[in-house]
Protein backbone atom coordinates (compact mmCIF):
# COMPACT_ATOMS: atom_id res chain seq x y z
CA UNK A 1 0.00 0.00 0.00
CA UNK A 2 1.21 3.41 -0.69
CA UNK A 3 1.02 5.79 2.10
CA UNK A 4 1.59 9.22 2.55
CA UNK A 5 1.33 11.65 5.90
CA UNK A 6 2.16 14.91 6.09
CA UNK A 7 2.01 18.01 8.49
CA UNK A 8 1.85 20.96 7.22
CA UNK A 9 1.27 24.80 8.19
CA UNK A 10 0.33 25.76 4.14
CA UNK A 11 -3.37 24.90 2.53
CA UNK A 12 -3.43 21.88 0.64
CA UNK A 13 -4.50 21.76 -2.67
CA UNK A 14 -7.43 18.26 -2.96
CA UNK A 15 -6.81 19.03 -6.48
CA UNK A 16 -3.13 17.97 -7.19
CA UNK A 17 -3.68 15.49 -4.11
CA UNK A 18 -5.88 13.61 -6.08
CA UNK A 19 -4.45 13.46 -9.65
CA UNK A 20 -1.18 12.44 -8.34
CA UNK A 21 -3.42 9.92 -5.75
CA UNK A 22 -4.69 8.64 -9.47
CA UNK A 23 -1.50 8.59 -11.57
CA UNK A 24 -0.44 6.28 -9.11
CA UNK A 25 -3.22 3.72 -9.14
CA UNK A 26 -3.30 1.21 -11.53
CA UNK A 27 -6.08 -0.81 -12.86
CA UNK A 28 -7.37 -2.72 -9.51
CA UNK A 29 -8.58 0.43 -7.88
CA UNK A 30 -12.31 0.90 -8.63
CA UNK A 31 -13.22 3.81 -5.43
CA UNK A 32 -11.22 6.50 -4.49
CA UNK A 33 -13.21 8.40 -0.94
CA UNK A 34 -11.56 11.81 -0.16
CA UNK A 35 -13.15 13.43 2.89
CA UNK A 36 -11.41 16.83 3.81
CA UNK A 37 -11.99 18.69 7.44
CA UNK A 38 -13.27 22.76 6.96
CA UNK A 39 -12.83 24.93 9.95
CA UNK A 40 -16.86 25.95 10.49
CA UNK A 41 -17.37 29.55 11.74
CA UNK A 42 -19.45 28.20 14.69
CA UNK A 43 -19.25 25.36 17.31
CA UNK A 44 -22.60 24.31 19.14
CA UNK A 45 -23.93 27.94 19.56
CA UNK A 46 -20.40 29.93 20.24
CA UNK A 47 -19.16 31.57 17.42
CA UNK A 48 -15.89 30.73 16.40
CA UNK A 49 -13.29 32.99 14.56
CA UNK A 50 -10.68 30.44 14.24
CA UNK A 51 -8.50 27.39 14.80
CA UNK A 52 -5.15 27.07 16.30
CA UNK A 53 -3.65 23.38 15.81
CA UNK A 54 -0.14 22.09 17.44
CA UNK A 55 1.39 18.88 17.06
CA UNK A 56 4.83 17.54 18.31
CA UNK A 57 6.86 16.39 15.09
CA UNK A 58 7.97 13.35 14.54
CA UNK A 59 5.35 11.95 17.55
CA UNK A 60 2.06 13.38 15.72
CA UNK A 61 3.01 11.60 12.59
CA UNK A 62 3.78 8.23 14.05
CA UNK A 63 0.38 8.38 15.78
CA UNK A 64 -1.10 9.03 12.23
CA UNK A 65 0.69 5.75 10.90
CA UNK A 66 -0.85 3.42 13.58
CA UNK A 67 -3.57 4.86 12.26
CA UNK A 68 -3.26 3.86 9.22
CA UNK A 69 -1.73 0.40 10.10
CA UNK A 70 -4.92 -0.51 11.79
CA UNK A 71 -7.31 0.43 8.81
CA UNK A 72 -5.20 -1.64 6.05
CA UNK A 73 -5.23 -4.11 8.09
CA UNK A 74 -8.66 -4.41 8.34
CA UNK A 75 -9.67 -3.01 4.66
CA UNK A 76 -7.78 -3.95 1.28
CA UNK A 77 -6.31 -0.75 1.06
CA UNK A 78 -4.48 0.29 -2.17
CA UNK A 79 -3.72 4.06 -1.71
CA UNK A 80 -3.81 6.14 1.27
CA UNK A 81 -2.75 9.38 2.00
CA UNK A 82 -3.22 11.71 5.01
CA UNK A 83 -2.66 15.52 5.09
CA UNK A 84 -2.91 17.32 8.11
CA UNK A 85 -2.40 21.50 8.41
CA UNK A 86 -1.30 23.02 12.00
CA UNK A 87 -0.79 26.79 12.48
CA UNK A 88 -3.63 29.10 12.63
CA UNK A 89 -6.61 28.74 10.57
CA UNK A 90 -9.50 30.70 9.98
CA UNK A 91 -12.89 29.68 9.10
CA UNK A 92 -13.50 28.16 5.89
CA UNK A 93 -10.16 27.01 5.56
CA UNK A 94 -9.02 23.31 5.31
CA UNK A 95 -8.03 21.43 8.20
CA UNK A 96 -7.53 18.09 7.08
CA UNK A 97 -7.75 16.02 4.17
CA UNK A 98 -8.49 12.18 4.10
CA UNK A 99 -7.87 10.17 0.80
CA UNK A 100 -8.19 6.07 0.58
CA UNK A 101 -8.30 4.62 -2.72
CA UNK A 102 -9.11 0.85 -2.64
CA UNK A 103 -10.38 -1.90 -5.16
CA UNK A 104 -14.08 -1.63 -3.80
CA UNK A 105 -16.35 0.81 -1.98
CA UNK A 106 -17.23 -0.51 0.96
CA UNK A 107 -13.56 -0.50 1.80
CA UNK A 108 -12.74 2.92 0.94
CA UNK A 109 -15.79 4.45 2.39
CA UNK A 110 -15.04 2.12 5.87
CA UNK A 111 -11.41 3.12 5.85
CA UNK A 112 -11.72 6.60 5.47
CA UNK A 113 -14.67 6.98 7.70
CA UNK A 114 -12.46 4.93 10.57
CA UNK A 115 -9.22 6.95 9.75
CA UNK A 116 -11.02 10.22 10.46
CA UNK A 117 -12.75 8.67 13.79
CA UNK A 118 -9.27 7.82 14.60
CA UNK A 119 -7.90 11.03 13.71
CA UNK A 120 -10.09 12.73 16.46
CA UNK A 121 -9.30 10.72 18.89
CA UNK A 122 -5.73 9.22 18.78
CA UNK A 123 -3.79 11.72 16.42
CA UNK A 124 -1.49 13.80 18.37
CA UNK A 125 -2.49 17.36 18.00
CA UNK A 126 -3.85 20.07 20.44
CA UNK A 127 -6.82 22.19 19.31
CA UNK A 128 -7.43 25.89 19.85
CA UNK A 129 -10.71 27.58 19.43
CA UNK A 130 -10.81 31.23 19.17
CA UNK A 131 -14.75 32.91 20.11
CA UNK A 132 -15.45 36.09 21.31
CA UNK A 133 -15.51 35.33 24.85
CA UNK A 134 -11.57 34.19 24.87
CA UNK A 135 -9.81 31.03 24.20
CA UNK A 136 -10.30 27.71 24.26
CA UNK A 137 -8.57 23.99 23.84
CA UNK A 138 -10.56 21.42 22.93
CA UNK A 139 -10.12 17.79 22.98
CA UNK A 140 -12.28 14.58 21.38
CA UNK A 141 -15.60 14.52 22.13
CA UNK A 142 -17.31 11.80 23.89
CA UNK A 143 -19.40 11.36 20.72
CA UNK A 144 -15.81 10.90 18.80
CA UNK A 145 -14.94 8.78 21.45
CA UNK A 146 -17.86 6.98 20.98
CA UNK A 147 -17.15 6.68 17.24
CA UNK A 148 -14.06 5.46 17.80
CA UNK A 149 -15.20 2.61 19.86
CA UNK A 150 -17.89 1.96 17.60
CA UNK A 151 -14.53 0.45 15.14
CA UNK A 152 -14.55 -2.79 17.23
CA UNK A 153 -12.47 -5.42 16.75
CA UNK A 154 -14.91 -8.37 15.06
CA UNK A 155 -17.39 -5.39 13.80
CA UNK A 156 -15.60 -4.52 10.19
CA UNK B 1 25.75 20.35 41.45
CA UNK B 2 28.32 18.83 39.18
CA UNK B 3 27.95 18.17 35.77
CA UNK B 4 29.36 14.74 36.15
CA UNK B 5 26.79 13.44 38.54
CA UNK B 6 23.81 15.47 36.51
CA UNK B 7 21.63 14.02 34.05
CA UNK B 8 20.19 17.01 31.28
CA UNK B 9 17.04 16.24 29.72
CA UNK B 10 14.56 18.42 27.28
CA UNK B 11 11.61 18.88 28.81
CA UNK B 12 8.65 19.69 26.28
CA UNK B 13 5.26 21.07 27.04
CA UNK B 14 2.19 21.07 24.59
CA UNK B 15 -1.14 22.59 23.93
CA UNK B 16 -2.78 23.64 26.75
CA UNK B 17 0.10 22.60 29.31
CA UNK B 18 2.52 25.02 26.80
CA UNK B 19 0.46 27.92 27.83
CA UNK B 20 0.02 26.64 31.44
CA UNK B 21 3.67 26.00 32.04
CA UNK B 22 4.57 29.57 29.62
CA UNK B 23 6.75 27.81 27.64
CA UNK B 24 7.36 25.20 24.91
CA UNK B 25 10.75 23.57 26.13
CA UNK B 26 12.92 23.82 28.94
CA UNK B 27 16.51 22.11 29.30
CA UNK B 28 16.72 20.48 32.58
CA UNK B 29 19.94 19.29 34.97
CA UNK B 30 18.58 16.77 37.22
CA UNK B 31 19.99 14.77 39.90
CA UNK B 32 17.27 12.53 40.18
CA UNK B 33 17.48 11.02 36.53
CA UNK B 34 13.62 9.54 36.50
CA UNK B 35 10.26 11.20 35.79
CA UNK B 36 9.83 12.46 39.08
CA UNK B 37 12.83 13.98 39.56
CA UNK B 38 11.84 16.07 36.48
CA UNK B 39 8.36 16.70 38.49
CA UNK B 40 10.46 17.98 41.71
CA UNK B 41 12.96 20.51 39.41
CA UNK B 42 10.06 21.99 37.46
CA UNK B 43 8.38 22.87 41.33
CA UNK B 44 11.10 25.34 41.26
CA UNK B 45 10.64 26.42 37.97
CA UNK B 46 6.79 26.68 37.16
CA UNK B 47 4.22 28.62 39.18
CA UNK B 48 1.30 26.52 41.02
CA UNK B 49 -1.25 26.53 38.69
CA UNK B 50 1.37 25.29 35.60
CA UNK B 51 2.53 22.48 38.00
CA UNK B 52 -1.11 21.26 39.11
CA UNK B 53 -1.84 21.23 34.73
CA UNK B 54 1.09 18.88 34.32
CA UNK B 55 -0.71 16.41 36.91
CA UNK B 56 -3.98 17.02 35.16
CA UNK B 57 -6.89 14.53 33.89
CA UNK B 58 -5.82 12.62 30.83
CA UNK B 59 -2.00 14.13 30.84
CA UNK B 60 0.42 11.96 29.89
CA UNK B 61 4.16 11.30 29.64
CA UNK B 62 6.29 10.63 26.84
CA UNK B 63 9.98 9.84 27.11
CA UNK B 64 11.70 10.27 23.70
CA UNK B 65 8.09 9.98 21.74
CA UNK B 66 7.28 7.09 23.38
CA UNK B 67 4.20 7.15 26.17
CA UNK B 68 5.45 6.39 29.73
CA UNK B 69 3.50 4.78 32.60
CA UNK B 70 4.40 5.59 36.24
CA UNK B 71 8.00 6.22 36.87
CA UNK B 72 11.21 6.06 34.67
CA UNK B 73 14.79 6.49 34.53
CA UNK B 74 16.23 8.71 32.37
CA UNK B 75 19.48 9.34 30.70
CA UNK B 76 21.17 12.42 29.28
CA UNK B 77 19.97 13.45 25.80
CA UNK B 78 16.05 11.98 26.59
CA UNK B 79 13.26 14.34 25.92
CA UNK B 80 10.44 14.12 28.17
CA UNK B 81 6.54 15.60 27.09
CA UNK B 82 4.21 16.37 28.73
CA UNK B 83 0.44 15.78 26.41
CA UNK B 84 -2.63 17.08 27.28
CA UNK B 85 -5.60 15.27 25.51
CA UNK B 86 -5.21 15.19 22.22
CA UNK B 87 -7.69 15.70 19.09
CA UNK B 88 -7.15 15.66 15.56
CA UNK B 89 -9.18 15.97 12.41
CA UNK C 1 -29.31 22.50 -0.45
CA UNK C 2 -27.78 23.12 -3.55
CA UNK C 3 -28.12 20.18 -5.84
CA UNK C 4 -26.34 19.29 -8.74
CA UNK C 5 -27.13 16.38 -11.43
CA UNK C 6 -25.31 15.54 -14.50
CA UNK C 7 -24.79 12.91 -16.91
CA UNK C 8 -22.06 13.53 -19.18
CA UNK C 9 -19.69 11.63 -21.96
CA UNK C 10 -16.92 13.56 -21.70
CA UNK C 11 -14.68 12.94 -18.28
CA UNK C 12 -15.24 15.37 -15.29
CA UNK C 13 -12.71 17.01 -13.44
CA UNK C 14 -12.93 16.55 -9.62
CA UNK C 15 -10.73 19.72 -8.85
CA UNK C 16 -12.97 21.86 -10.96
CA UNK C 17 -16.08 20.05 -9.06
CA UNK C 18 -14.03 19.97 -5.92
CA UNK C 19 -12.73 23.77 -6.10
CA UNK C 20 -16.86 24.91 -7.42
CA UNK C 21 -18.17 23.22 -4.18
CA UNK C 22 -16.24 24.91 -1.65
CA UNK C 23 -16.37 28.00 -3.41
CA UNK C 24 -20.25 27.88 -2.81
CA UNK C 25 -19.75 26.48 0.92
CA UNK C 26 -20.71 28.89 3.92
CA UNK C 27 -18.92 28.92 7.28
CA UNK C 28 -21.23 26.27 8.25
CA UNK C 29 -19.91 23.82 6.54
CA UNK C 30 -17.74 21.33 8.65
CA UNK C 31 -17.16 17.99 6.17
CA UNK C 32 -16.81 17.00 2.37
CA UNK C 33 -16.54 13.83 1.08
CA UNK C 34 -15.68 12.67 -2.24
CA UNK C 35 -16.16 9.60 -3.73
CA UNK C 36 -15.34 8.52 -7.44
CA UNK C 37 -15.76 5.51 -9.22
CA UNK C 38 -13.11 4.07 -11.77
CA UNK C 39 -13.45 1.05 -14.53
CA UNK C 40 -11.37 -1.71 -12.66
CA UNK C 41 -9.45 -3.64 -15.44
CA UNK C 42 -10.93 -6.98 -13.60
CA UNK C 43 -14.57 -8.47 -12.40
CA UNK C 44 -14.10 -11.18 -9.98
CA UNK C 45 -11.77 -13.55 -12.28
CA UNK C 46 -12.64 -12.16 -15.52
CA UNK C 47 -10.80 -9.36 -17.08
CA UNK C 48 -12.37 -6.50 -18.17
CA UNK C 49 -11.28 -4.22 -21.24
CA UNK C 50 -13.86 -1.81 -20.67
CA UNK C 51 -17.13 -0.42 -20.03
CA UNK C 52 -20.33 0.73 -22.25
CA UNK C 53 -22.88 2.88 -19.90
CA UNK C 54 -26.41 3.77 -21.25
CA UNK C 55 -28.93 6.16 -19.42
CA UNK C 56 -32.58 7.11 -20.62
CA UNK C 57 -32.59 11.12 -20.70
CA UNK C 58 -34.65 12.64 -18.44
CA UNK C 59 -36.16 9.29 -16.39
CA UNK C 60 -31.93 8.60 -14.80
CA UNK C 61 -31.84 12.54 -13.57
CA UNK C 62 -34.82 11.72 -12.09
CA UNK C 63 -34.23 8.64 -10.43
CA UNK C 64 -31.45 10.46 -9.05
CA UNK C 65 -32.76 13.36 -7.82
CA UNK C 66 -35.07 11.17 -6.01
CA UNK C 67 -31.92 9.28 -4.63
CA UNK C 68 -30.73 12.57 -3.32
CA UNK C 69 -34.17 14.23 -2.04
CA UNK C 70 -34.34 10.31 0.23
CA UNK C 71 -30.38 11.23 1.56
CA UNK C 72 -31.15 14.95 2.21
CA UNK C 73 -34.59 14.12 4.27
CA UNK C 74 -32.13 11.72 6.23
CA UNK C 75 -28.99 13.66 6.97
CA UNK C 76 -28.34 18.12 7.04
CA UNK C 77 -26.96 18.15 3.88
CA UNK C 78 -25.64 21.73 2.20
CA UNK C 79 -24.59 20.43 -1.16
CA UNK C 80 -24.58 17.56 -3.29
CA UNK C 81 -23.49 16.72 -6.76
CA UNK C 82 -23.61 14.23 -8.77
CA UNK C 83 -21.90 13.55 -12.45
CA UNK C 84 -22.28 9.96 -13.79
CA UNK C 85 -20.43 9.48 -17.00
CA UNK C 86 -22.20 7.44 -20.00
CA UNK C 87 -20.76 5.40 -23.07
CA UNK C 88 -17.75 3.36 -23.71
CA UNK C 89 -15.16 3.75 -20.59
CA UNK C 90 -11.47 2.17 -20.89
CA UNK C 91 -10.01 0.41 -17.42
CA UNK C 92 -8.82 3.47 -15.06
CA UNK C 93 -11.63 5.84 -16.23
CA UNK C 94 -13.52 7.71 -14.19
CA UNK C 95 -17.28 6.55 -13.82
CA UNK C 96 -19.06 8.83 -11.07
CA UNK C 97 -18.39 11.19 -8.93
CA UNK C 98 -20.04 11.69 -5.79
CA UNK C 99 -19.64 14.97 -3.77
CA UNK C 100 -21.17 15.92 -0.69
CA UNK C 101 -21.33 18.50 1.88
CA UNK C 102 -22.27 18.94 5.30
CA UNK C 103 -21.86 20.27 8.68
CA UNK C 104 -21.07 17.39 10.47
CA UNK C 105 -18.70 14.25 9.26
CA UNK C 106 -20.78 11.41 10.07
CA UNK C 107 -23.38 13.30 7.88
CA UNK C 108 -21.23 13.66 4.92
CA UNK C 109 -19.99 10.34 4.85
CA UNK C 110 -23.58 8.89 5.41
CA UNK C 111 -24.80 10.82 3.25
CA UNK C 112 -22.39 9.73 0.46
CA UNK C 113 -22.36 6.12 0.69
CA UNK C 114 -26.35 5.56 0.76
CA UNK C 115 -26.06 7.72 -2.59
CA UNK C 116 -22.85 5.61 -4.16
CA UNK C 117 -25.71 2.45 -2.72
CA UNK C 118 -28.88 3.64 -4.18
CA UNK C 119 -26.72 4.28 -7.60
CA UNK C 120 -25.99 0.85 -7.47
CA UNK C 121 -29.70 -0.62 -7.53
CA UNK C 122 -32.17 2.54 -8.50
CA UNK C 123 -30.34 4.81 -10.62
CA UNK C 124 -31.36 4.19 -13.98
CA UNK C 125 -28.54 2.84 -16.00
CA UNK C 126 -27.46 -0.09 -18.22
CA UNK C 127 -23.78 -1.41 -17.74
CA UNK C 128 -22.22 -3.77 -20.42
CA UNK C 129 -18.42 -5.05 -19.69
CA UNK C 130 -16.23 -5.85 -22.27
CA UNK C 131 -14.48 -9.68 -21.80
CA UNK C 132 -12.31 -11.56 -23.77
CA UNK C 133 -15.45 -14.02 -23.74
CA UNK C 134 -17.44 -11.75 -24.94
CA UNK C 135 -19.72 -8.85 -23.68
CA UNK C 136 -21.36 -8.72 -20.88
CA UNK C 137 -24.88 -6.54 -19.48
CA UNK C 138 -24.29 -6.71 -15.30
CA UNK C 139 -27.13 -5.62 -13.02
CA UNK C 140 -26.83 -4.78 -9.45
CA UNK C 141 -25.15 -7.43 -7.48
CA UNK C 142 -27.13 -9.42 -4.53
CA UNK C 143 -24.46 -7.43 -2.42
CA UNK C 144 -25.32 -4.28 -3.77
CA UNK C 145 -29.27 -4.93 -3.29
CA UNK C 146 -28.22 -5.81 0.51
CA UNK C 147 -25.93 -2.95 1.06
CA UNK C 148 -29.48 -0.92 -0.53
CA UNK C 149 -31.83 -2.44 2.29
CA UNK C 150 -29.03 -2.24 4.78
CA UNK C 151 -30.23 1.97 4.81
CA UNK C 152 -33.71 0.71 6.28
CA UNK C 153 -35.70 4.05 6.70
CA UNK C 154 -35.20 3.82 10.82
CA UNK C 155 -31.52 2.62 11.14
CA UNK C 156 -29.55 6.14 10.31
CA UNK D 1 -56.02 1.64 -40.94
CA UNK D 2 -57.12 4.84 -41.28
CA UNK D 3 -55.14 7.72 -38.78
CA UNK D 4 -58.35 8.61 -37.58
CA UNK D 5 -58.60 5.81 -35.40
CA UNK D 6 -54.95 4.98 -35.17
CA UNK D 7 -52.57 6.11 -31.71
CA UNK D 8 -49.29 6.28 -32.33
CA UNK D 9 -46.80 5.62 -29.59
CA UNK D 10 -43.22 5.72 -29.42
CA UNK D 11 -41.27 2.57 -28.02
CA UNK D 12 -38.26 2.60 -27.07
CA UNK D 13 -35.71 -0.18 -25.93
CA UNK D 14 -32.93 0.43 -23.63
CA UNK D 15 -30.01 -1.90 -22.25
CA UNK D 16 -29.87 -5.84 -23.36
CA UNK D 17 -33.19 -5.29 -24.59
CA UNK D 18 -32.24 -2.62 -27.49
CA UNK D 19 -29.63 -5.21 -28.52
CA UNK D 20 -32.34 -8.28 -28.57
CA UNK D 21 -34.71 -5.45 -30.85
CA UNK D 22 -32.25 -4.99 -32.84
CA UNK D 23 -33.46 -1.13 -31.73
CA UNK D 24 -33.33 1.31 -29.55
CA UNK D 25 -36.74 2.92 -30.84
CA UNK D 26 -39.79 2.40 -32.82
CA UNK D 27 -42.73 4.04 -33.69
CA UNK D 28 -45.97 2.17 -33.78
CA UNK D 29 -49.50 3.01 -34.81
CA UNK D 30 -51.80 0.68 -32.29
CA UNK D 31 -55.35 -0.21 -32.92
CA UNK D 32 -55.22 -1.07 -29.81
CA UNK D 33 -54.16 1.82 -27.41
CA UNK D 34 -52.92 -0.09 -24.44
CA UNK D 35 -49.30 -1.56 -23.30
CA UNK D 36 -51.10 -5.21 -24.68
CA UNK D 37 -51.64 -3.52 -28.08
CA UNK D 38 -47.96 -2.43 -27.92
CA UNK D 39 -46.62 -5.96 -27.31
CA UNK D 40 -49.15 -7.49 -29.86
CA UNK D 41 -47.58 -4.75 -32.70
CA UNK D 42 -44.48 -6.31 -31.32
CA UNK D 43 -44.83 -9.77 -32.33
CA UNK D 44 -45.16 -8.90 -36.12
CA UNK D 45 -41.79 -6.72 -35.30
CA UNK D 46 -39.34 -8.16 -33.29
CA UNK D 47 -37.77 -12.33 -33.96
CA UNK D 48 -38.80 -14.42 -31.14
CA UNK D 49 -35.73 -13.70 -29.15
CA UNK D 50 -36.19 -9.79 -28.99
CA UNK D 51 -40.17 -10.31 -28.07
CA UNK D 52 -39.51 -13.24 -24.98
CA UNK D 53 -36.88 -10.48 -23.81
CA UNK D 54 -39.33 -8.13 -23.46
CA UNK D 55 -41.27 -10.00 -20.80
CA UNK D 56 -38.04 -11.53 -19.03
CA UNK D 57 -37.23 -11.22 -15.29
CA UNK D 58 -36.61 -7.64 -13.88
CA UNK D 59 -38.24 -5.93 -17.00
CA UNK D 60 -40.05 -2.99 -16.51
CA UNK D 61 -42.51 -0.65 -18.44
CA UNK D 62 -42.56 2.87 -18.64
CA UNK D 63 -45.29 4.88 -20.08
CA UNK D 64 -43.64 8.68 -20.18
CA UNK D 65 -40.89 8.41 -17.55
CA UNK D 66 -42.94 6.71 -15.08
CA UNK D 67 -43.07 2.90 -14.15
CA UNK D 68 -46.73 1.23 -14.91
CA UNK D 69 -47.59 -1.79 -14.26
CA UNK D 70 -50.18 -3.90 -15.48
CA UNK D 71 -51.83 -3.14 -18.85
CA UNK D 72 -52.55 1.04 -18.92
CA UNK D 73 -54.32 2.62 -21.97
CA UNK D 74 -52.38 5.31 -24.39
CA UNK D 75 -52.45 8.17 -26.34
CA UNK D 76 -50.99 9.65 -29.52
CA UNK D 77 -47.76 10.62 -29.00
CA UNK D 78 -46.92 8.72 -25.24
CA UNK D 79 -43.31 6.87 -24.94
CA UNK D 80 -43.73 3.45 -24.03
CA UNK D 81 -40.14 2.04 -22.78
CA UNK D 82 -38.79 -1.21 -21.75
CA UNK D 83 -36.02 -1.10 -18.83
CA UNK D 84 -34.00 -4.20 -18.14
CA UNK D 85 -33.33 -4.14 -14.40
CA UNK D 86 -30.77 -1.37 -13.58
CA UNK D 87 -27.75 -0.64 -12.43
CA UNK D 88 -25.31 2.64 -11.99
CA UNK D 89 -22.13 3.65 -10.07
Amino acid sequence: MHTDIRIETADFDVSAEWTALRARLAGRAGAVVAFAGIVRDHAGVDRVSGLYLEHYPGMTEASIEKILAKASARWELIDTVVIHRVGELAPREQIVLVLVAAAHRPDAFAACEFVMDYLKTDAVFWKKEHRPGGDAWIGATAGDRERRNGWAPDDG
Amino acid sequence: MSSATCTVVTVRFFGSLREAAGRGDVNLEVDDASISGVRARLAGLLCADGLRALSGQGVRVCVNQTIVRGDVGLRTGDEVAFLPPVTGG
